[in-house]
């Protein structure tokens, strides 16, 4: 039945198009200058038809189910519901749509098949409305589109206002994921720090979050220093960039200016690949390739090497980071005008010269905003560091250290026991929101950098 | 160079011979910055050549599967049509194993047992289903392949050593004297295991398959793209090219990038407190699942999107503008097209993102054990990666080979959504 | 749209057997296939005694019982009517590779006294100053102290120290003789060391597997179940001189073995589609006993009769006590 | 009698008979004040344009023509840090009214800019852009129409009608500045605004936009700027003349060119202020 | 004596004396053929450049004129598309032998491209970065001397002299072309290809550029492509004349403009081939 309303809509809306577009073609053929070409008339009346009805059937369709269920257990005989708390009441309902669907076990109450025979039947019946409900309200848009045909009818606006609107939805659905974010974070990191005072939390040298959550576990007592912890996600991140970085910009200026076009047109989706290998799987190369080989070789040279080193999971997350990189200088380096080439090679400037010291310098802004993306991620990312850095947190800036990052913790404090008035599942949320405010802050910076080094060209 | 006699050549020679002087310590510089940028692909490539290399060696084994073939007699005093779907199917199975290895004495209950052991357990319930599909069949003799269990699986593939110590050994000798006679009376082979791709998960590794991880990446995906694509989109255009330049639009740009580096896991927390918890959607659903990774690529596609509307030339939207087009009509008509590549590549690379992502489908449950595919994007499932996770965590050795097959499979995907963007990106690359 | 299939929780330890049983339960019935999440013992209790409803699990596997502090949680949610389920035992290996040809064999003192955050140095207690084996006992071989062990969130984590560290820690002669009470015990030996030769390498047990095996001097510590797949590679440590096998745990004489359970949550008794039928398949004979399809896994079965009286209880759905403590 | 630095006849350029149609007035500004941040492009200018004439705007580099001319179809709107204030009329309306549809007024005031911008679109979806979004053909046959008659009046059919549909931007500089220019009369607009429509153009090719230019001033409003004192002369019947920013004289083109009021202007054709 | 359609004397024009140093071939190119994939943009194309000289290409838009120039100092090798056959000699050297360097060619053959092409970095970098990359300048104070000479070269030294350090491209038009004009002049090429170098330019800087050409062939050889067959009278000894692709007529500027030997040069002169 809900496909049946989708499928009215669909045809009711492409429909009001035709009809639209036929009624300002008449009109124009009848000699009339139309505000808007006739393609605008049949489009407002497609938009007009296709957003309403469709929020419509979406909120219908949402508020379906709750609907009737309420009604449901609100017809059920006097004094069933007594004394039940929801947990129960829900379970009941559980059972009347079990059987409603035709799960039957048992030999249910009488009333309980009652109810679910009226389930059936007020479903149906909320699927009727629903198919009514679209039939109507697109006739009636369709004739109040058609109404408005007329030659001096500003369909274009119309149109792009309704588009207009689309475009602003889905910028505050965006500014609302950060909202949310933030909003989930502040609220438990304010909790948090009214457990553990914000110096300590801030200056504190110590992270020992494994606080005992129930009355009788067996923990260590805590201690909330985040600095070891931001020390451990700036070192491999540090070591990320440090490898990702050179490795992506001289892949992207060789692709881009030495690399035969066959060569390039294989290696850059090949290299993107790069990027899509699931974070899992660099983990398990981390430490099972990665970090034996660098503890070995550490060994050899008689330098000792932790087991989990900042280095092994830098190192692989700096590979996946090159695509990044690469990619979008790739893409700067193209954007930037084909006459300040020629420009810089018709003085006798060699390929590489031309490429460092024009291009290059042009291109600032795109790979800067592809090198911030990177420093993001690395700083984000999440499964090559719970695999392959260590869970405990050394204050040390050495690579060859076992150090823990902060997204490590978040997965740690948060997956398995958690306790949202214990300090160590709040600190998930605090360390969380520390991130925040410092990638916030890198940002902030980066965008500074790229305005003032934003070049103008064309 | 011809000799020219006049002053004003002597001028001319001095620049040339500078540049001249100076030419082959700049050719070396070249081919020093060319030598860097094949070093730095090389390396890149030498790590996913690794990488791939590791998974493919582990990885192929399981793209064959061994099988047994069986001459079945389905005893009727064992299956009777009254009492299906029960029925006594693992004797029946046995006992067909059993007349191929003469030595057997096929009253031994322990015996027996072991000699149904080289099947799979999911052999019974390929016979029973067969059976039930057919019940005229009872009494009579079919013939039926059926996998192998994995130890045997894991000998028929050399992944078990004949050398170590027998009580070491998942197989005692009497069970590999089993196996080399079936094996010489041509009943076990090894055949190309479509259940890697048809089945969906099991806890024996000769019957696990990736349909049900495959179904949830696909709902999960594609829910991902419905929303985060049009969403990103929508977003980029209208801050790009609409929205008034002031404080605002500046901070809502640095919260966008700033998106994209908060943690995978914070947006399954998001997730598991918005969609499980206020929403009341079902857990495990693909559908949340998507939902959660639509929040994390959606920064990824605006990022790009902006930057690609960014490098269309202002000269391109002031010749549309001075023809009377209207700000939508410019954008719709030109920018966005000429900036597709750009953007197809944001959204490739964010969607690839998502297909990999697991922290965040761990917190909503999309690790679970299910063994059946989802339907709807609404059943419960698994994604790829987190296929890839359970299957890494289970003690059996014959999913070290599927867990490897399974990334496989992944990049495979992954690959293939490379191939499509490449062909869009060519198909609206322009030059200007 | 209701619930159609079984939602279970819990334990990573128990996780393979609920898997099994899942599995051979849809197979055999043609029901929906339960969904099981592997989500750590604490985890899986606190999602499991969020509440009763069909958007909450039905079962969820303990590799501890449940404690006091959970058991109040449950309550507190309306999760009065629970019952117990102990399905049988797991034992904790201490591992080591084959590729190693050391006969490793440790008593629990020298386990704490590698692994633990303090320890006794001539009368005084201190922080762990032991980086070698052979500076525990000078028989030990002479290398470094590494072992890789879950992290705190996992119930293996939480059993091994109260069956490995606390026995271990009591064993010292400093504690033995000393005036301690047993809540210096559990504030004293409960903390496994942090400055590196303990390394929590998160829950995946395969990949502690994979990392012993490629490092020959690092321990793993894990359920037995991952020890007894892989053999070949892998051998186990003698704790107090005795082997882990199937038949030490099961007689109780390897020291470090642990119960195993899940817990059901009986308001969803009839009410979940097929929850009685998984429960009476999980309960059956052929999965359970030695010789079923569990103890192939590497389950350590219950004793005869006290499988029969479990199967009793928890069939009948027979609620449990609040635990001591 | 002016003469440039290389001495030729001004006056001799001139061979065009002027009628010019004094009829009423298309354009008018009044105070128009441009600032491109703290930069004063115009300062204050005055004029009023008079229908179904050519006028031309002269002046040394930077002096601010390309800036008027874009006040007139209010492409500056597109620059962030432009603002304009003052009044510009046409048909007597406010175009900087709030009610005035900036889109309709680029429809009525077409624009060739003083760099060639086609889009990178096949030749002949350059040229049909205009009549499609305002809807001026109503089948494939009548666009194809408009198509052919646009690039004759550009002077550049001969040189395309074989790749009409190969792209617009792999043209030669000059082929490219008669596609903007075939581009801008396709969609028939009332005032036409040409930035140095001639400047990469041969000799033959800048008579027949010139030609252009004088035919369309039978029907339409032409204003364009150029560096040519000999095309002004040639095409125009009003000559404005700027200098920083400043209209310092406006008249008809025989006058300012035979007999300047001010020095400036006098200095600039004789070539003695650049 | 031939007049163009609007009737001006093009004899008239033509005032600088003409001393034309014909001591030896600088440029010479054999049946050079460029095609840009399908299209046949050049035509087996013979020339003799002299030294010393300044030698003019004409003809219509489209012909082939930025496309042979470019072929000089081998800028078409950037084009994908692009493939060029034949032979071109400098000095005797074959240009397009695999043993030369096209970064040595180019810092002998200087260029200035059709459409200003600033870097965006300021004037001062945009001047000195030639000679920095050949290391022509010992010391900050050399370097400050070669941009000061070449600026004033390019005429426009005094409107920048105290912006050196703002960017290039925030120059108006015509100030950006003269900024590539000395950028150009400032590695001291042999040999300099000019682009329609005044096509943004006033009367009075176009004419300091005529001056600048005329000064810079006591030393080097100049080519340069204009639409302005007053200009290339002005400033050409020789006059090359290319018509869709062919080298029509090359030879004396004087010859090519009084007495043209073939009928379309004798067209185009006379205005009446486009
Ligand atoms: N986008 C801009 N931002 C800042 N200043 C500008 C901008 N455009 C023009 N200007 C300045 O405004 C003044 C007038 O420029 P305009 O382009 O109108 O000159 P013009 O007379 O057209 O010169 P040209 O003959 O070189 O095209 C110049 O000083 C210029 O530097
Ligand atoms: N990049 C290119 N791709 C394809 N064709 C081209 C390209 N550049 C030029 N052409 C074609 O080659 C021919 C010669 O072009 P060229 O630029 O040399 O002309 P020109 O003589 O410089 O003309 P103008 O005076 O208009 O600049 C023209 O027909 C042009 O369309
Ligand atoms: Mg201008
Ligand atoms: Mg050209
Ligand atoms: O998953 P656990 O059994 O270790 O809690």
């Amino acid at each position: 039945m809900t496909t049946l309303a989708f499928a009215i809509l669909l045809v009711a809306s492409l429909a009001a198009y035709a009809l639209n577009r036929r009624a300002a073609t008449t009109i124009r053929d009848g000699g009339a200058r139309l505000h808007s070409v006739s393609n605008y008339h049949g489009l407002f009346a497609l938009l007009l038809m296709l957003v309403p009805v469709l929020v419509v059937i979406l909120i219908w369709l949402v508020l379906q189910g709750p609907v009737v269920n309420a009604m449901v257990m609100w017809a059920l005989p006097a004094g069933t519901l007594d004394g039940l708390d929801t947990g129960q009441a829900d379970l009941i309902l559980a059972e009347i749509q079990s059987i409603s669907g035709g799960r039957i076990f048992g030999d249910p109450e009488p009333w309980k098949l009652a109810a679910a025979a009226h389930l059936t039947e007020l479903r149906e019946l909320a699927a009727l409305g629903l198919v009514l409900l679209t039939a109507l309200l697109c006739l009636a848009i369709m004739y109040v589109a058609r109404r408005k045909v007329a030659a001096g009818f500003r369909a274009r606006q119309g149109v792009e206002r309704i588009i207009s609107g689309l475009m602003i939805f889905c910028s505050v659905a965006a500014i609302f994921t950060t909202v949310g974010i933030v909003a989930s974070l502040a609220f438990e990191t304010y909790k948090f720090l009214r457990l553990v005072p914000l110096t300590e939390f801030l200056f504190g040298l110590n992270w020992e979050p494994q606080i005992p959550i129930r009355a009788d576990q067996i923990a260590a007592a805590g201690a909330f220093g985040w600095l070891p912890v931001i020390a451990g996600t700036i070192v491999i991140t540090f070591v990320a960039i440090f490898i990702a970085v050179p490795i992506g910009l001289l892949s992207a200026i060789y692709l881009f200016e030495f690399a035969p076009k066959r060569i390039r047109s294989v290696a850059k989706p090949l290299l993107e690949i790069l990027a899509g290998v699931p974070t899992v799987v660099y983990g398990f190369f981390a430490i099972l390739v990665v970090a034996p080989a660098i503890r070995s070789l550490g060994a050899s040279m008689g330098i000792p090497v932790a087991p989990n080193t900042a280095l092994a999971a830098g190192g692989v997350m700096g590979i996946m980071l090159v695509p990044f990189i690469s990619s979008f200088a790739d893409d700067a380096l193209s954007a930037v005008p084909r006459s300040m080439r020629d420009g810089a090679l018709a003085l006798g400037a060699t390929r590489a010269e031309t490429v460092l010291n024009v291009l290059f310098p042009a291109a600032i802004p795109g790979i800067v905003g592809g090198v911030l993306l990177a420093v993001s991620r690395a700083i984000g990312e999440t499964m090559i560091v719970v695999m392959a850095a260590g869970l405990m947190a050394n204050l040390t800036l050495n690579p060859l250290e076992s150090v823990t990052t902060v997204t490590v913790q978040i997965v740690t404090l948060l997956i398995g026991d958690t306790s949202f008035d214990n300090p160590k599942t709040l600190a998930a949320f605090a360390l969380g929101m520390m991130l925040f405010i410092v990638t916030l802050i890198i940002n902030i910076f980066a965008l500074r950098i790229v305005r003032k080094y934003r070049e103008a060209y064309d | 160079m011809t000799d020219i006699p006049s002053g004003s050549g002597a001028v001319a020679r001095t620049t040339m011979d500078k540049v001249h002087g100076s030419l082959a310590r700049r050719h070396r510089k070249q081919l020093i910055l060319q030598i860097f940028g094949i070093t730095a692909i090389s390396l890149a490539f030498l790590m996913l050549f690794i990488l791939l290399a590791s998974l493919i060696t582990t990885g192929h084994k399981a793209f064959t599967q061994t099988e047994i073939t069986l001459e079945v007699f389905i005893d009727p005093e064992e299956i009777s049509v009254e009492r299906l779907p029960r029925g006594n199917f693992t004797n029946v199975l046995a006992a067909a194993v059993a007349a191929d290895l003469p030595s057997v004495d096929q009253q031994d209950r322990a015996e027996m047992r072991v000699v149904g052991g080289i099947l799979s357990n999911g052999a019974q319930f390929q016979l029973r289903d067969r059976v039930v599909e057919e019940p005229e069949l009872i009494g009579q003799t079919i013939t039926i392949s059926v996998p192998v269990s994995d130890p045997y699986d894991q000998l028929h593939k050399d992944l078990l050593d004949r050398e170590t110590p027998e009580n070491l050994r998942r197989l005692d000798d009497t069970q590999i004297a089993y196996y080399d006679r079936l094996v010489e009376n041509g009943a076990i082979a090894a055949s190309l295991n479509t259940g890697l791709l048809t089945n969906a998960d099991s806890r024996f590794p000769e019957l696990a398959g990736l349909k049900g991880a495959i179904m949830g990446s696909f709902w999960a995906l594609l829910t991902c793209f419905l929303i985060s694509f049009p969403l990103g989109i929508g977003a980029a255009i209208y801050l790009e090219e609409f929205a008034p330049k002031n404080k605002l639009s500046d901070f809502i740009e640095v919260n966008i990038n700033n998106l994209a580096a908060v943690p995978s896991v914070v947006f399954g927390l998001l997730a598991l407190s918005v969609f499980i918890g206020l929403f009341g959607l079902p857990r495990s659903a693909p559908f949340v699942g998507g939902l959660t990774l639509a929040l994390m690529t959606m920064p990824t596609i605006i990022i790009a999107t902006r930057a690609a509307l960014k490098a269309v030339p202002p000269s391109i939207r002031e010749a549309a503008l001075g023809l009377g087009a209207s700000k939508q009509q410019v954008v719709f008509g030109h920018v966005v097209p000429l900036a597709m590549p750009g953007i197809l590549t944001g959204t490739i690379i964010g969607l690839a993102q998502a297909l990999g992502e697991t922290a965040p489908l761990l917190l909503i449950g999309m690790n679970a054990f299910i063994t059946s595919a989802p339907a709807t994007p609404f059943d419960s499932a698994t994604a790829l990666p987190t296929q890839i996770f359970i299957w890494a965590d289970s003690p059996e050795r014959g999913f070290v080979s599927r867990t490897s097959a399974a990334i496989l499979v992944l990049l495979t995907f992954l690959i293939m959504m490379n191939a499509i963007a490449i062909y869009l990106r060519s198909k609206f690359e322009r030059k200007w | 749209q209701s619930r159609d299939a079984i939602r279970i929780v819990g334990s990573s330890t128990v996780f393979p057997y609920t898997q099994a049983v899942a599995e051979q339960f849809a197979n055999i019935t043609g029901a929906p296939s339960p969904i099981v999440e592997s989500t750590g013992t604490g985890g899986g209790m606190q999602i499991f005694c969020g509440g009763v409803g069909e958007q909450h699990p039905d079962i969820t596997g303990a590799s501890r019982a449940m404690k006091a502090s959970e058991y109040e949680l449950c309550q507190e949610n309306g999760v009065t009517d629970i019952t117990e389920a102990l399905i049988g035992f797991d034992g904790l290996s201490l591992a080591i590779s084959r590729a190693n040809d050391v006969e490793w064999s440790l008593s629990l003192a020298e386990i704490y006294l590698a692994l633990g955050a303090q320890v006794p140095v001539n009368g005084e207690w201190v922080d762990n100053p032991y980086t070698r084996w052979s500076e525990i006992n000078p028989d030990l071989p002479d290398t470094d102290i590494l072992a890789y062990g879950p992290p705190p969130t996992s119930g293996t984590r939480d059993a091994f120290v109260e069956l490995a560290m606390h026995a271990g820690c009591e064993a010292l002669d400093y504690v033995a003789n000393g005036d301690f009470d047993g809540d210096w015990v559990e504030d004293n030996c409960s903390r496994m060391r942090t400055d590196g030769p303990f390394v929590e390498a998160g829950e995946n047990d395969n990949l502690i597997v994979q990392r012993i095996v490629a490092d020959p001097n690092a321990m793993g510590i894990f359920g037995y179940s991952f020890l007894y797949e892989n053999m070949d590679t892998l051998k186990g440590v003698q704790i107090d001189g005795v082997d882990p096998s199937i038949d030490t745990i099961a007689d109780n004489s390897y020291p470090i073995s642990r119960p195993l359970y899940f817990y059901v949550k009986n308001a969803h008794r009839g009410v979940i589609p097929n929850l009685d039928a998984f429960i009476e398949e999980y309960m059956s004979d052929g999965a359970l006993a030695s010789g079923g399809y569990l103890s192939e896994r590497g389950l350590v079965p219950l004793a005869e009769e006290r499988m029969q009286m479990l199967q009793d209880n928890v069939l009948n759905g027979q609620s449990m006590d609040a635990p001591a403590g | 009698m002016v003469n440039n630095p290389k001495g030729e006849a001004v006056d001799a350029l001139r061979t065009v008979t002027r009628d010019i149609d004094t009829n009423s007035t298309k354009i008018s500004a009044r105070g128009v004040q441009v600032h491109y941040g703290d930069t004063h492009a115009i300062k204050d200018v005055d004029v009023d344009i008079k229908e179904r004439s050519v006028t031309a705007f002269i002046g040394p580099s930077g002096c601010g023509k390309s800036t008027f001319l874009r006040c007139i179809n209010r492409m500056n709107d597109t620059i962030d840090i432009c603002r304009v204030t003052g009044d510009i009329r046409i048909d007597g309306d406010d175009i900087y009214d709030r009610s005035i549809d900036p889109v309709q007024l680029r429809a009525r005031v077409g624009m060739v800019f003083q760099k060639p911008n086609p889009f990178p679109k096949s030749i002949y979806d350059n040229v049909a852009y205009g009549p499609k979004i305002h809807g001026l053909a109503r089948s494939r046959a009548e666009m194809d129409e408009i198509v052919e008659r646009s690039l004759r009046r550009g002077a550049i059919w001969d040189e395309v009608k074989d790749r009409l549909h190969a792209p617009g931007t792999g043209l030669s500089g000059g082929q490219q500045q008669r596609l903007c220019i075939a581009r801008a009369v396709a969609t028939d607009p009332e005032v036409l605004l040409m930035d140095e429509p001639c400047s990469a153009l041969d000799p033959i090719a800048t008579a027949q936009i010139e030609e252009l230019i004088d035919t369309l001033r039978e029907k339409y409003t032409v204003v364009i700027v150029t560096h040519s004192m000999q095309q002004a002369a040639r095409v125009s019947q009003k000559t404005a003349f700027f200098h920083l920013g400043n209209l310092v004289e406006y008249g008809d083109t025989d006058d300012i060119f035979t007999n300047p009021k001010d020095r400036r202007t006098e200095s600039y054709i004789s070539g003695r202020i650049g």
